[in-house]
């Protein structure tokens, strides 16, 4: 048991530590910081965007962009764990390529398995190089947790298909040019068979790209309407009504971002304790109360990094790590949003203020929002649970009333 | 054994919700959040004309005379709707401190103007991180002037006199600390607007330049005056909690029968009604704490503090886990600012430091039951 | 609102006080509780019977035995208020007659639902003074949650019904002079459709009581065995096949019990935590962390008491208390588990002593495990939460997929 | 990196198991847990015989020669066994203290004794409520006799050697405590069985009159050597409950797969699913944490007391949650004796206590983070 690199692992270590310091992108993290003082959101995203394509465009020229991808569509062959070696080199500067998350992890291996080769050979260079940046677009109103309850409709014309309806949730969709899209072309029959995919220029005529307004006053997201559409039949991805299996490949891959590190809170939290006196002049964090708590999240927090550990192990033997690895929003989601409450307690009323420079535990205040947002993104807590309970432990889903009712048969309302 | 409103008391309930779901629906709660105004004079007004803003003040000082079982039933309409109203820093705090503290001179001058909805008031106590202790109070009155920053004042941009919690003489204990009504339209007087988690409600940072204070009591007995109206004002925000805890509840009910996935309503996933059969349990035991604090509170009992802490504690539990849940019953609408799931979310956790944290009632019932213990 | 009786009520305490202070039972009550320390089962059960029958005869005599049931069966006919203020004058004494809750509070309505009014005044009276005991035969190996799953058969014969097989978790049976008891007469219908009940003499040859050892080494229930165990069709009670309506009968009045005191474990912790020094020196009760927890339990536990006020109020009034009242157990027996644990981390080392006067949470102690059945008696917290959902807010029931399935057609095995 | 056991290592745990489940099945452990016997001494014989008590002592002193890392591979699966064997005491604590504090000659009187299953040993260190602190010793050593009661000592009956923590030099403070090797079977020790909430591991009050001691390192050094074994035992504690966490959890897996309700097995509801996924994680994040320990333990890393602490918090907390809810989940029937969930609950109980309660490892945890920090 050690945390040491096989001499393959370390050589590839040294190769990649020397080139992310020979190309520290330093300048560009104070672009990219200085992007969220912009108050105005299309403003904000350019800079954010321009910032994350120069640094993009960089690491494809040294090879470091999408590198576990094929060479010939843009990476250069890499092994899960030669992957995970240089996301921890790339470390903080990760951050620059978030624009680009999305489509090579999620749109760029859905292309990749169902694409023809031509378009592979189009496509997935300019993506792995950010010259291109894609959406994904599954989400809507009407099918949360519930996927396959989707309604966008797309009716075959000729060699094209029209689409209209709606998407939600859509990251990026305001500065993308291409997105998947997944829709319903037969509600005839159970609704995960009537499903198609597609992927789709976001310049179509018909796409409209709308903010939506966060809990928090905040706009990450987009709703996407679609009004007659045109998708020529040969941008499918996968077989006419084939789309439920399609986009399984596009949440597998989801799922699978090992030590990605997901914020808990609480480094956060243990600086807010270690500075901020409490109403009796002692320090928090020498007040048991606090104690108590800090230890069990902290022990949770740790928890998740050594999991993570283990599974780039598993990694690093070649194996592939399991759905075990999806406890970690479930475990850090709930928990960020107890220790934000918490934190602002401890502060009194003045606990109460947004400003996030104006009190101490200011970038907690911002998680009280943030995890409402995270609780429910890429699955609740119940479906991460449900997750666990039937694909780690063996446990029977859930009675599935809509299995075999055709999709337009499905009831809409509860009462 | 009566532990319950009376039939009377019940019907003012009605009255008052009956007018808050015409006058203060969540579009005139958005109205504020969104800074169109600071509060909304409509509802102030119309809680006036129905003798509600005065309901607890004696009818020889313009108010209706009734008891603090009537402010009960107000303040869980008001939590209910989240009314965007100055009303706890104007009837909780600003006029029972007047009742309990002030000269015949200091009603006669304020009670009427507050009853009538003519005068805001507020309390300016926090000085910064922490729940207040008489050792943290450092604004300072001085020869009939006051001087200092008070950092978030509830009401503070839009109250018309506040009441100063500020140390009138040397030393940094209790018995420098006095109570002072300063009004605030005269001069020294700053207020800096200061955003919470709920835009809803008014805060402000005040300033007080050698502004003039009209002592109220006693240097040496304000803080024992503030906390016994602290205690008070426990109950009266529990029941806010307690109809807000109410209206998530059923927010989250609501929709766990409308919205349909899987082919079910999910209120018929065991995940969903569990939640919620934990937020009906908690909203439960609010209200029954939260009506044995307002016995406490009518009858003047020695059991206050302690049944007023019991009532804080269960009620902010009560509050946040119901608008906590109800936002996660929603789903990805619930993250959506265009819902009102936020809106309780956001009004849970700002009552939840209203008159000190859970932490600060944790440890006062803790003591109280001691006390009673010990006796 | 006030905590104030009407003059009506008022009256009736004084009255009841009175008699209680002419007769208090203070000599029982030390035979009661020396009862506790006698180690065999037998002669402890017969001690503590012989003590709750002379209180119970003696209520009877003063006409303070089932007070709420028609004099014609042995009571007064009294409200259910009347009812309350009698129990909360009767006080601790109440304790006595803890041999007769079940026969009195479930078995005695049951009976007086269905029986002919020859058995209703044969039966009833010396039920209500204590001179006969009964039980209650419901729970199964197979028929926990799921009562309407019990498989105790039930065949007519002429006259009679032959009965054969087991009953799980019969408190007092190894006491009691008569029983109810639901078959299963029907097993090829639907399984609510299927069941009878009767009454039956606890001599009847072919029943034998065994008692059950419990998690806790203690044995406080038995299972009754039934081997061609002869009933009258006379001592059926309510229609053939229409047993699952006479048990809701029952089962209301098992949850009827108004202000009944659960154990919170809250006074216990409290004075424990008030005399108990930690390893720094200082008391627990000034622990910050301490104090943190008991503040929600003491608040939680606090809020059942005044949840309980508010039901007798509107008993008071005349109205009927509905399901709500059934957050007590759900609030109460998971809140001890945590506070027994707390308690004995507390202590150190010493806290796993499980001598309950060895140590200062002695008491807390056999807490840990009588909080396991209190998770469970009368509804697990799982059918509790299913309950309120569905009963007070009105949710969807579960979905049922053994509805309108033959009982014998219903799988008996997960896998 | 290869944060995971070795192939080697893998096939030590599966001969462990083998082993265990041949000899130690529930049976065995009821034996104990009946009163039949104190331990049992097959099972103690056969970890002998396969070179596991001695797995981590030097070969030149009888062992095996082997690393701590097997010692957490055996260690868990005594856990998930509930093994009734006196291993912690001796292997953890016993040889652990003799091996980082005992003179040459003490490690040959002792160590191939134990390795080979002929001296079982225990540590005498509590002397009252609460966990220990220097000041909690008052058990004296003197003129190397030892005199005093150690008020729990867990197999302080079935030891043949304890390792008394007493005070060799006045003062209450560190500087007097001393570690001392006490031969249970000469004069002036006697034992008297305590039972805990889990009897299938021995417990006795042990009191010392004059009883002859031989000093393990030297006085005021006690306390430090105390601590550090205490910290690597806090690891292999993990270990045992993680294994233990996972028993219960795959029980309540088993039975919610099995039993039937309502026509559907009990692990299609979400209730059942939920809370045995909650226990997943818990007993994940557990293991993880116990992994990190392992390392540190077998490295003697500088992070050793973080870690150690990280780890006892996680599975204390893991273990008595997969046993509280795997007795759950099996209803009526984990209320029953017959059915074994009550022996996890009642292990998952007693561990959670030994080597100091939950508060005092979230605490440690708490102060070395503050120091790794500071650093």
């Amino acid at each position: 048991m050690n945390f040491d690199d096989t001499p393959q692992e370390a050589e590839y270590r040294a190769h990649a530590r020397k080139w992310v310091k020979d190309n520290a992108p330093d300048d560009l993290m104070q672009e990219f910081a200085a992007a969220e003082e912009i108050r105005d959101r299309d403003a904000r995203t350019a800079q954010i965007v321009r910032v994350a394509k120069i640094w993009q465009k960089r690491k494809a020229d040294g090879g470091w962009a999408c590198l576990s991808w094929p060479r010939e569509y843009g990476g250069r062959g890499a092994t899960p764990i030669q992957r995970v070696i240089w996301d921890q080199e790339e470390g903080v500067y990760g951050a620059l390529s978030g624009p680009f998350a999305i489509g090579q992890g999620m749109c760029g291996p859905t292309v990749m398995a169902y694409a023809t080769e031509e378009q592979k050979r189009r496509y997935l260079p300019p993506l792995a190089s950010g010259e291109e940046v894609w959406c994904q677009m599954f989400s809507e109103p009407a099918g949360g947790s519930d996927l396959a309850g989707l309604r966008t409709r797309a009716e075959r014309d000729g060699d094209d298909w029209i689409i209209n309806g709606q998407k939600i949730w859509t990251t990026g969709a305001h500065f993308c040019d291409y997105g998947i899209l997944i829709t319903r072309s037969d509600p005839n029959v159970a609704k995960h068979k009537g499903l198609t995919m597609f992927f789709l220029d976001m310049k179509s005529p018909g796409v409209e790209v709308r903010p939506i307004k966060q809990a928090s006053g905040h706009s990450g997201f987009n709703e996407v309407y679609f009004t007659n559409v045109r998708i020529p039949d040969s941008q499918r991805l996968g077989k006419v009504n084939d789309g439920w299996n399609v986009s399984l490949t596009t949440l597998m891959n989801e799922r699978f971002s090992i030590g990605a590190r997901l914020a808990t809170g609480v480094p956060e939290f243990f600086e807010f304790a270690s500075q901020t006196k409490l109403a009796d002049g002692s320090l928090a964090i020498d007040d048991k109360a606090v104690r108590s708590k800090l230890a069990t999240w902290a022990a949770r927090s740790n928890g998740l990094k050594y999991t993570a550990y283990r599974a780039i192990s598993a990694l690093s033997r070649g194996e592939r790590p399991g759905p075990e690895n999806s406890i970690g929003k479930l475990v850090a989601a709930p928990m960020t949003q107890d220790i934000a409450m918490y934190a602002l307690d401890l502060q009194g009323q003045m606990g109460a203020i947004s400003r996030d420079d104006a009190t101490p535990a200011g970038k907690l205040y911002q998680t009280l929002f943030h995890a409402i947002g995270m609780r429910i993104a890429g699955g609740t807590d119940e479906v991460m649970r449900n997750i666990i309970a039937e694909r780690v432990l063996g446990l029977p889903g859930d009675i599935r009333v809509d299995k075999d009712v055709p999709f337009n048969k499905i009831p809409t309302r509860g009462r | 054994m009566n532990f319950d409103f009376s039939d009377e008391q019940k019907q003012l309930r009605d009255q008052t919700r009956r007018f808050l779901s015409e006058t203060c629906t969540t579009k005139e709660v958005r109205a504020v959040l969104e800074g169109k105004h600071k509060f909304d004079r409509a509802v102030w007004k119309g809680l006036a004309d129905l003798g509600l803003i005065g309901v607890a003040i004696p009818e020889e000082f313009g108010g209706a005379g009734a008891g603090r079982l009537e402010l009960c039933i107000v303040a869980e309409e008001l939590g209910r709707a989240l009314a965007p109203v100055p009303y706890s820093s104007t009837v909780y705090l600003a006029s029972e401190l007047l009742m309990l503290a002030g000269s015949d001179a200091q009603k006669k001058a304020w009670l009427p103007r507050i009853a009538s909805g003519d005068a805001i008031g507020a309390l300016a106590l926090v000085e910064g991180i922490g729940d207040p202790t008489p050792r943290s109070i450092k604004v300072s009155a001085r020869d009939g002037k006051i001087t200092g920053t008070k950092t978030l004042v509830p009401d503070g941009e839009i109250a018309d006199f506040a009441i100063v919690v500020a140390r009138g003489k040397a030393g940094d204990d209790e018995r420098g600390v006095g109570l002072y009504i300063v009004d605030l339209k005269g001069a020294g007087v700053s207020a800096k607007a200061i955003e919470t988690v709920d835009p809803t409600r008014n805060h402000a940072e005040m300033t007080f330049n050698a502004a003039a204070a009209d002592p109220l009591g006693a240097t040496g007995e304000g803080w024992a005056t503030l906390t016994k109206v602290l205690d008070r004002a426990a109950v009266l925000v529990a029941f806010e909690q307690i109809g807000g805890a109410d209206r998530a509840l059923e927010m989250g009910r609501d929709y766990a029968l409308d919205r349909m996935a899987f082919g079910r309503p999910i209120g018929s996933f065991q995940a969903i009604k569990h939640m919620l059969a934990d937020m009906y349990v908690a909203a439960t035991l609010a209200r029954s704490n939260a009506y044995y604090g307002a016995w406490a509170l009518s009858t003047d009992a020695g059991e206050l503090a302690e049944a007023a802490a019991n009532a804080r504690v269960s009620a902010t539990q009560a509050y946040q886990l119901c608008a906590k849940n109800n936002t996660q019953v929603h789903g990805g609408m619930g993250f959506t600012w265009e819902f009102d799931c936020h809106l309780h979310y956001r009004r849970s956790n700002l009552l939840a430091l209203s008159l000190g944290s859970l932490t600060f009632w944790e440890n006062r019932l803790i003591d109280e039951m001691r006390k009673r213990n010990a006796a």
